[in-house]
């Protein structure tokens, strides 16, 4: 198998996540493209891992992966307290940055 | 003093900003820790002059060389010669003035223990930037400086303050994104001149030895570019500069002083480090144009500062015109404009800080900076006055203050650069350099007698908040005093420290063995010596 | 789960392991275009979950066995639990009421195709046709091992992590 | 300065020595002792009995003392430093070479002995350096030059520096800034001190630059006053301009004579004499330092701020702007002589730049001297007009004229302001019109030493005037028919027409000045407050009276000089005596001064005296005082006693009476237009609409285009999503009126703040900045 097929199938989950990230309204929504960058990521890790035939790259999949559901409950945390705050979890109108 | 020295005086801030952390919250308590923090640095740096072999400036010392992160070749190199010793010793020096300063002078909305924590990270990323002999490592610690400063205009700042730190932010990451790149493609490209090998290397020892050979010279003047971009952001020079104005004007006092003093010097010394000892083919390509950029800076900053009403807004765009002056001094190219350009940071350093200082307590006496309502200060706080005068003096360049010894020779050495530039072309600039200092001379001036002369306006006549200066401000003040006269009569006290490294780090550069000296030998001979 | 590494490693059976690969990618992308499309929040919570499962079977392939079962069990497991709760708190409608700026979807899309195409080119031109050959399953001591020795101060630095993770959520989410 | 050692021994020893007296070799002491008084007034001097005045009075006072030391020592260096102990001293300081080195030395000095004059003396400077500082391989030196010239100079400043520090304790007493006033006069006069005293550009650079800040300090004394900073600033602000002048003058010295490794003003000095200097260089650098000298010594037509600087206290007017600071750039021009000597080509010429300004400052000054009503401008223009005399015989070649010129003046015209502050004490304006005029009745003693101030300056004899100005005339070597300029260094007729009219106007003037201030019936005794009276507290207005001694002895002093300084430089043949007689009366100044024979001094050729020239030019300043006299004394007085009133001017002069005349006079009034044009037109422009355009581009264009890039960003990729998208859904509409629909809406929608639209552009520039990444590695 050709390493740039995992690589490639990574990248297009990855774009695909910044595409959520930057077109969701939705915090919920936002989140899980995060995720599927993440795991973009994580392929990305393994397969350079298998190539090397190092098992670095499947320790820092894990690692990711803890490090992924930390950013899971954090994120719904904020999510949640943002809910309360405002009734809506509509990230168009977290707009605290404009300048 | 073995090598250790180093890693203490970058880590001992951030240290100490850990150990606040977890320390209760205690406002007094928090000042005298991260006071006595800066002073633990101040006392190190003391002690690294006093150690420093002066006879071997142009060498590094207190070399630490070893593995960071050997997947990347990065490693964690550190040293100290001629170049980086007075800006260390300047950045040391600065952060406990300024923490006295803070004592009771913390910007609203409070909150003491971050705002000072932030200063010593930044102290950490600043020291941490000189010390660096890793362009990884420079790199990691050019940005630690930003996100501290980032919070400090972001939330101590004025009202417009969103607007400027995002502004600030932006600018900076987009500078160094581009310096990055350019690091990459060093460590890519270059190749040891000898065995044609590539290095793979970020160490900054061995790329200034290889001096870009083996790279093509298309791509030199790329990288170079990308550098160019992302020092230049930091310098800043025109037409970077537009982040400055509204960085200074919003930033607290002790934000805009740092600023001022240290960290627009990470720009420049970017330049005599990183960009012209690496890749000095491409440095003598792009030397007519930042000279360039660096005249109109001064032209151009000197007007801006005569459209001014906002005193501190003044004071910002008077450090484009200054820096320019130090971007003028490096584009020659010369060991004696890059000397001139290293004590022009040192000068900026103290002189724009101190102005800085000055308007932070003008804006705590009058709850204003706007010029027009200024006036009378002489009677009313007659030592601020004077003060205010003595350091505008100094900024304008008068001959017997640190100012002039950052102007002159690098006007002087703008008549003749390195062999290989144009030497019409910097006449020229040289010329117009000269007439930046009259217009120096007259937003100095103006400001002077708008806000220091003449009578108390009505509206602060008879203001009780308007006093004279304290005896707080006394003691953080009269060091920068004391050496802006020092470093006026006695500018051999850098000169000398820098001189060395600088000769040292432009004799890689073998197009320019005949530079500046080249012609000094040649008269030698000439003359029958 | 063996079967499928082992497998991987007969030459005669390369045609056959990359249509499945492709079937399981291509699953892949679809499902995750529809997690970032469909207007449903449970529905593209579900999606996820095809997503995720892909990226199992990718490990899989890969012969890196335990992350693929962590995968399953943190991942399918846990988060997607997480995210369902979290749409039951914030109320999120069921229904189809996620409606996003066309202007915006496009500017996505641009800033998406524009980082695959750099990525795509860079990929292409850096690995070429290079091989990766999977000679058999990690063991899962082998992973261990590592984690322990090589590894333990990033592994500290992750439970730390996961702790502070724990509070902080706690801490924001708290009703006071 | 290795090289200097090697190559340029021969001229090293033949003209500059380390081994002198200790008073030669020490003279730095003389700059030292005000400094120290500066540091303990600005420390000390509030809490003092006298307020600071101690410091400044004892710490000059000495220096004067060692300044007259130091003269006679050098007197006596000059005259014994002979043939034979200099063939000893140069065979010690080339030790190590060969005997023919020790010959060659020898025969140089012998040569430069002749030319000195034959009688086996030679002019040897003495100078003492230590390095400064070290950057690029180029030394910074500090150190001392002493020679005729600057020897003279500590002499003038230190005894006129002490002299103004006792008029001021009365002057200036009670002032609420005394203290600080004493400071800057310590500081001034020890700047000015340490300008003189360099032996390098660099340090005459430094020099300069703090007279002018001193300069500055003093003119805003009383900065309450708008008027007063603005004259101030203005001061400062000239000279900056001429400052450009300088920095580029001396760093093209520096590169083109110093040969890009030394200050040294006399290695320049002497290498521009050996020849091997490039002319095109002399020349840049003779334009750009005369630059220096039109706004530092107030030469047209950078001469505005001059009479500006009036604003200053009186003595600070008398110091600063008359007798040493304004002389700076003559001192400067005198020091680096061979620059101009060879970039001009003074010898054989019959014009240049700086004899040219020199001679339209001198007349055109002296033309608006006519036309001002405070006493102290008079004085200015007075002082601008022989400033421009000093520059036009540096000018033509004429050194030793020109020096004696600035020695002699230096006295004079610190008399005469000093008298007009005394007056101005007493009437408490400066306005001779309104509040002037009779006084001498009331101030007997200042009229006296003010009339022999004006009879000096106007360049009567026997008075100091006569002798410099006769010098001056007769070096110009402008017109054969009165002879003695046979050996002038050039032919300068225009100069010469031009000094000739100058003569006439300063008498004229002066004589105006004298009759509206002590003349006639007192116009004052009304209220009127004007700007002096910061100066004292007296408060009454009754009758003037006449000053108090602190005031009146420096006055007294400073009239005997005027009128005897002028003996020490008898043209020879004028007593009794052989003319080349050493011993005798004749030439005294030149003899001392004049650094003739020495390597770093041009053969400058000196015109013989002639009786002729000077009886003409006496003549015409006769003249020119004899028509005001007529005016004034004659005709206004006599119409003032006829009707009574109080007139300044006859009602039907000529300026009422004829338009050419009216026009002229208005030019005048008006300054030449300069100031218009400096402050409306230049620094008016600057301020206002070149700066305001800058700062609107930087807001505007460069602001705006970051603030831009962003929202392009944004934008960009909106727009081309409307395209395809639009253009695939809907088919083909109309496309511009869809983009202008779409700028539009983007114009609305800028700036969103939203985390999202940022981390958009984050990607997108990361995006970018990776593919150029790949790009640039692909290369």
């Amino acid at each position: 198998m050709l390493l740039n097929q995992f690589l490639l199938l990574s990248a297009v989950l990855f774009c695909l996540g910044v595409y959520g990230v930057l077109a969701r309204k939705n915090g919920m929504l936002v989140l899980m493209s995060v995720e599927l960058i993440l795991n973009a990521v994580n392929i990305n890790l393994v397969a350079f891992g298998a190539f090397r035939t190092d098992v670095g790259g499947s320790v820092f999949a894990l690692f990711t992966i803890a490090v992924a559901a930390a950013e899971v409950g954090i994120g719904l945390a904020i999510v949640l307290l943002m809910y309360r705050n405002r009734r809506s979890i509509d990230l168009t109108q977290a707009d605290l940055l404009k300048g | 003093m073995d090598s250790w020295i180093l890693t203490a005086i970058t880590f001992v801030p951030l240290l100490g900003a850990v150990i606040a952390m977890a320390m209760p919250n205690d406002d007094e308590l928090h000042k005298r820790w991260a006071l006595a923090v800066s002073l633990v640095a101040f006392g190190l740096g003391i002690a690294m002059l006093f150690d420093f072999n002066y006879d071997q400036a142009g060498q590094l010392q207190w070399v630490v060389d070893e593995p960071w992160i050997d997947v990347i070749g990065a490693g964690y190199t550190l040293g100290v010669d001629g170049m980086s010793l007075p800006l260390i010793a300047l950045t040391v020096l600065v952060m406990p003035l300024v923490f006295l300063y803070s004592w009771n002078h913390i910007p609203s909305p409070g909150n003491t223990k971050s705002f000072l924590i932030l200063m010593l990270i930044l102290e950490t990323g600043m020291i941490g930037t000189f010390v660096a002999q890793d362009l990884i490592l420079f790199f990691v610690f050019f940005e630690v400086v930003l996100l501290p400063m980032f919070f400090m205009i972001a939330v101590w700042g004025g009202d417009d303050r969103r607007y400027a730190s995002l502004k600030f932010f932006l600018y900076t990451l987009f500078g160094s994104a581009l310096m990055l790149l350019g690091f990459l493609a060093l460590f890519f490209l270059a190749k040891d001149p000898v065995t044609g090998e590539f290095l793979r290397t970020f160490d900054m020892r061995e790329l200034t030895d290889t001096a870009g050979a083996g790279i093509a010279r298309s791509s030199q003047l790329l990288i170079f570019g990308g550098m160019f971009i992302g020092f230049g952001v930091k310098v800043p020079m025109f037409p970077f500069h537009t982040w400055l104005p509204d960085a200074h004007t919003q930033a607290p006092t002790q934000g805009s002083v740092i600023l001022a003093a240290v960290l627009l010097k990470l720009g420049t010394y970017g330049f005599i480090r990183i960009s012209i000892p690496m890749l000095p083919e491409a440095a003598e390509a792009w030397a007519p144009v930042i000279g360039l950029l660096a005249v109109i800076g001064i032209i151009y900053g000197a007007l801006g500062c005569l459209a001014q009403t906002d005193m501190k807004r003044l004071i910002a765009f008077s450090s484009v015109s200054h820096m320019g002056f130090v971007m003028l001094g490096i584009s020659t190219l010369t060991d004696f404009g890059i000397n001139a350009a290293i004590f022009g940071m040192v000068a900026h350093g103290l002189i724009t800080g101190m102005l800085f200082f000055i308007a932070g307590s003008v804006k705590d006496r009058y709850h204003t900076l706007e010029i027009g309502r200024l006036g009378g200060m002489l009677i009313q706080a007659p030592r601020l006055g004077w003060i205010l005068g003595f350091t505008s003096m100094a900024s304008l360049g008068l001959p017997g203050l640190a100012g002039f010894w950052g102007e002159f020779p690098a006007i002087l050495s703008a008549y003749q650069p390195a062999n290989g530039l144009p030497v019409e072309t910097f006449r020229g600039y040289m010329v117009v350099a000269a007439v930046g200092t009259v217009l120096a001379a007259g937003y100095l001036l103006w400001l002077l007698q708008r806000t220091a002369m003449g009578e108390p306006s009505e509206e602060f006549a008879n203001d009780p908040e308007v006093v004279d200066i304290t005896p707080l401000e006394w003691a953080s003040w009269t060091p920068f005093l004391f050496l802006i006269v020092l470093f006026g009569v006695a500018p051999g006290l850098i000169f000398e420290v820098t001189d060395p490294a600088v000769v040292e780090s432009l004799n890689n550069c073998l197009q320019f063995e005949n530079g500046c000296d080249g012609v000094a030998d040649a008269t030698t001979a000439a003359l029958g010596g | 789960m063996q079967l499928l590494a082992q497998v991987s490693s007969e030459t005669d059976l390369y045609v056959a392991q990359n249509i499945f690969f492709a079937v399981i990618a291509v699953t892949m992308i679809y499902a995750a275009f529809r997690v970032v499309t469909t207007a449903n929040v449970v529905h593209a919570a579900l999606w996820l979950v095809v997503v995720l499962a892909g990226v199992a079977v990718q490990f899989l392939f890969l012969g890196a066995e335990f992350v693929a079962v962590t995968q399953v069990l943190v991942y399918i497991g846990a988060v997607i639990v997480l995210f369902l709760f979290g749409v039951m708190l914030t109320r999120a409608s069921m229904g189809d009421d996620e409606t996003v700026a066309g202007e915006k979807r496009a500017m996505a899309a641009i800033v998406g195709v524009l980082l695959f195409a750099v990525m795509a080119v860079a990929l292409v031109d850096s690995f070429e046709d290079t091989r990766v050959d999977i000679d058999g399953p990690q063991g899962v001591t082998e992973v261990s091992d590592a984690i322990f020795s090589q590894y333990i101060v990033p592994f500290e630095a992750v439970s730390v992590l996961l702790l502070a993770a724990l509070i902080g959520a706690i801490v924001v989410a708290r009703k006071d | 300065m290795f090289p200097r050692l090697a190559a340029g021994a021969v001229s090293e020893v033949s003209t500059v020595t380390n081994e002198a007296n200790w008073l030669l070799e020490n003279a730095w002491l003389i700059a030292l002792l005000p400094a120290i008084s500066f540091v303990l007034i600005l420390f000390f001097g509030k809490k003092m009995p006298f307020k600071g005045a101690e410091f400044g009075i004892t710490a000059v006072s000495i220096s004067f003392i060692l300044a007259i030391l130091t003269g006679a020592a050098w007197m006596e260096h000059r005259d014994n430093f002979t043939l034979d102990t200099f063939g000893e001293k140069a065979a010690v300081l080339v030790d190590d070479g060969a005997g023919s080195a020790v010959d060659n030395v020898t025969l140089a000095v012998g040569t430069a002995a002749e030319a000195a004059g034959g009688d086996g003396q030679a002019y040897v400077a003495v100078q003492k350096t230590t390095q400064w500082l070290q950057s690029g391989g180029v030394e910074f030196n500090a150190g001392i030059m002493v020679d005729g010239l600057s020897v003279m100079m500590l002499f003038v400043v230190t005894m006129i520096s002490l002299l103004v520090h006792i008029y001021s304790t009365d002057y200036v007493g009670g002032d609420r800034r005394y203290t600080h006033f004493f400071a800057f006069l310590s500081l001034f006069t020890a700047s000015m001190l340490f300008f003189v005293l360099s032996d390098n550009i660099l340090q005459m650079i430094v020099g300069w630059e703090l007279v002018g800040v001193c300069s500055f300090a003093l003119i805003g004394h009383w900065w309450e006053e708008k008027p007063n900073s603005d004259a101030a600033l203005k001061a400062f602000i000239t000279n900056r301009v001429g400052d450009v002048g300088l920095l580029v003058g001396m760093i093209t010295l520096f590169f083109a004579a110093g040969k890009g490794m030394t200050f040294d003003t006399i290695t320049i000095n002497e290498n521009i004499l050996q020849g091997g200097v490039s002319h095109t260089a002399l020349v840049v650098a003779a334009a750009c330092l005369t630059i220096a000298v039109m706004s530092k010594s107030g030469q047209f037509v950078l001469h505005t701020w001059l009479p500006d600087a009036m604003a200053g206290p009186t003595p600070v007017s008398a110091l600063i702007h008359a007798a040493t600071m304004v002389v700076a750039g003559i001192y400067m021009v005198a020091r680096l002589f061979p620059v101009f000597w060879e970039g001009m080509q003074i010898d054989g010429s019959s014009i240049n730049f700086l004899a040219t300004v020199g001679a339209v400052t001198l007349v055109g000054a002296g033309l608006l001297a006519f036309v001002q009503d405070d006493i102290k401008k008079v004085l200015a223009y007075s002082t601008v007009s022989q400033l421009g005399y000093m520059a036009m015989a540096l000018g033509v070649g004429a050194w030793t004229a020109a020096v004696f010129h600035l020695f002699t003046h230096a006295f004079f015209k610190a008399n005469l302001f000093l008298g007009s502050g005394s007056v101005a004490h007493a009437v408490h304006s400066f306005d001779m019109k309104k509040d002037m005029g009779g006084m001498r009745k009331f101030m007997p003693k200042t009229y006296v030493t003010f009339l022999i101030g004006s009879l000096a300056l106007a360049g009567l004899f026997p008075l100091a005037g006569f002798w410099s100005k006769d010098e001056i005339l007769v070096n110009t070597g402008g017109w054969g028919i009165l002879g003695g300029s046979a050996s002038a260094p050039g032919s300068y007729t225009f100069h010469f027409v031009m000094g000739m009219i100058g003569a006439a106007l300063t008498a004229a003037y002066m004589t105006r000045c004298v009759y509206l201030t002590f003349h006639g019936e007192y116009r004052g005794g009304h209220h009127d407050d004007h700007a002096e009276d910061h100066a004292d507290d007296h408060g009454h207005h009754g009758e003037p009276h006449e000053s108090g001694p602190r005031i009146l002895y420096p006055l007294y002093i400073l009239s005997a000089f005027s009128i005897l300084v002028g003996f020490v430089n008898f043209p020879p043949g004028f007593l009794t005596g052989s003319k080349k007689d050493p011993a005798g009366w004749q030439e005294r100044f030149l003899h001392f001064i004049e650094p003739a024979g020495s390597s770093y001094f041009p053969a400058v050729g000196h015109a013989t005296p002639s009786w002729w020239l000077a009886i003409v030019a006496s003549l015409v300043a006769v003249a020119g005082a004899g028509a005001a006299f007529t005016y004034y004394f004659v005709k206004v007085d006599r119409l003032a006693q006829r009707t009574g009133e109080h007139l300044v001017g006859l009602p039907n002069g000529v300026t009422t009476t004829n338009a050419l005349a009216r026009a002229g006079h208005k030019l005048l009034v008006n300054k030449y237009y300069l100031d218009h044009l400096y402050t409306g037109i230049i620094a008016g422009g600057t301020k206002g609409p070149i700066a305001k355009a800058a700062y609107w581009v930087n807001q505007n264009v460069l602001d705006g285009t970051v603030d831009g890039a962003g929202r392009t960003a944004v934008q960009s990729g909106k727009l081309v999503y409307e395209k395809i998208d639009q253009g695939v859904v809907d088919g083909a509409i109309n496309a511009s009126g869809r983009t202008s629909a779409a700028i539009g809406e983007e114009l609305r929608h800028i700036n969103t703040g939203r985390v999202q639209n940022y981390a958009a552009i984050m990607f997108a520039g990361a995006a970018i900045l990776a593919g150029a990444f790949v790009l640039l590695l692909a290369l």
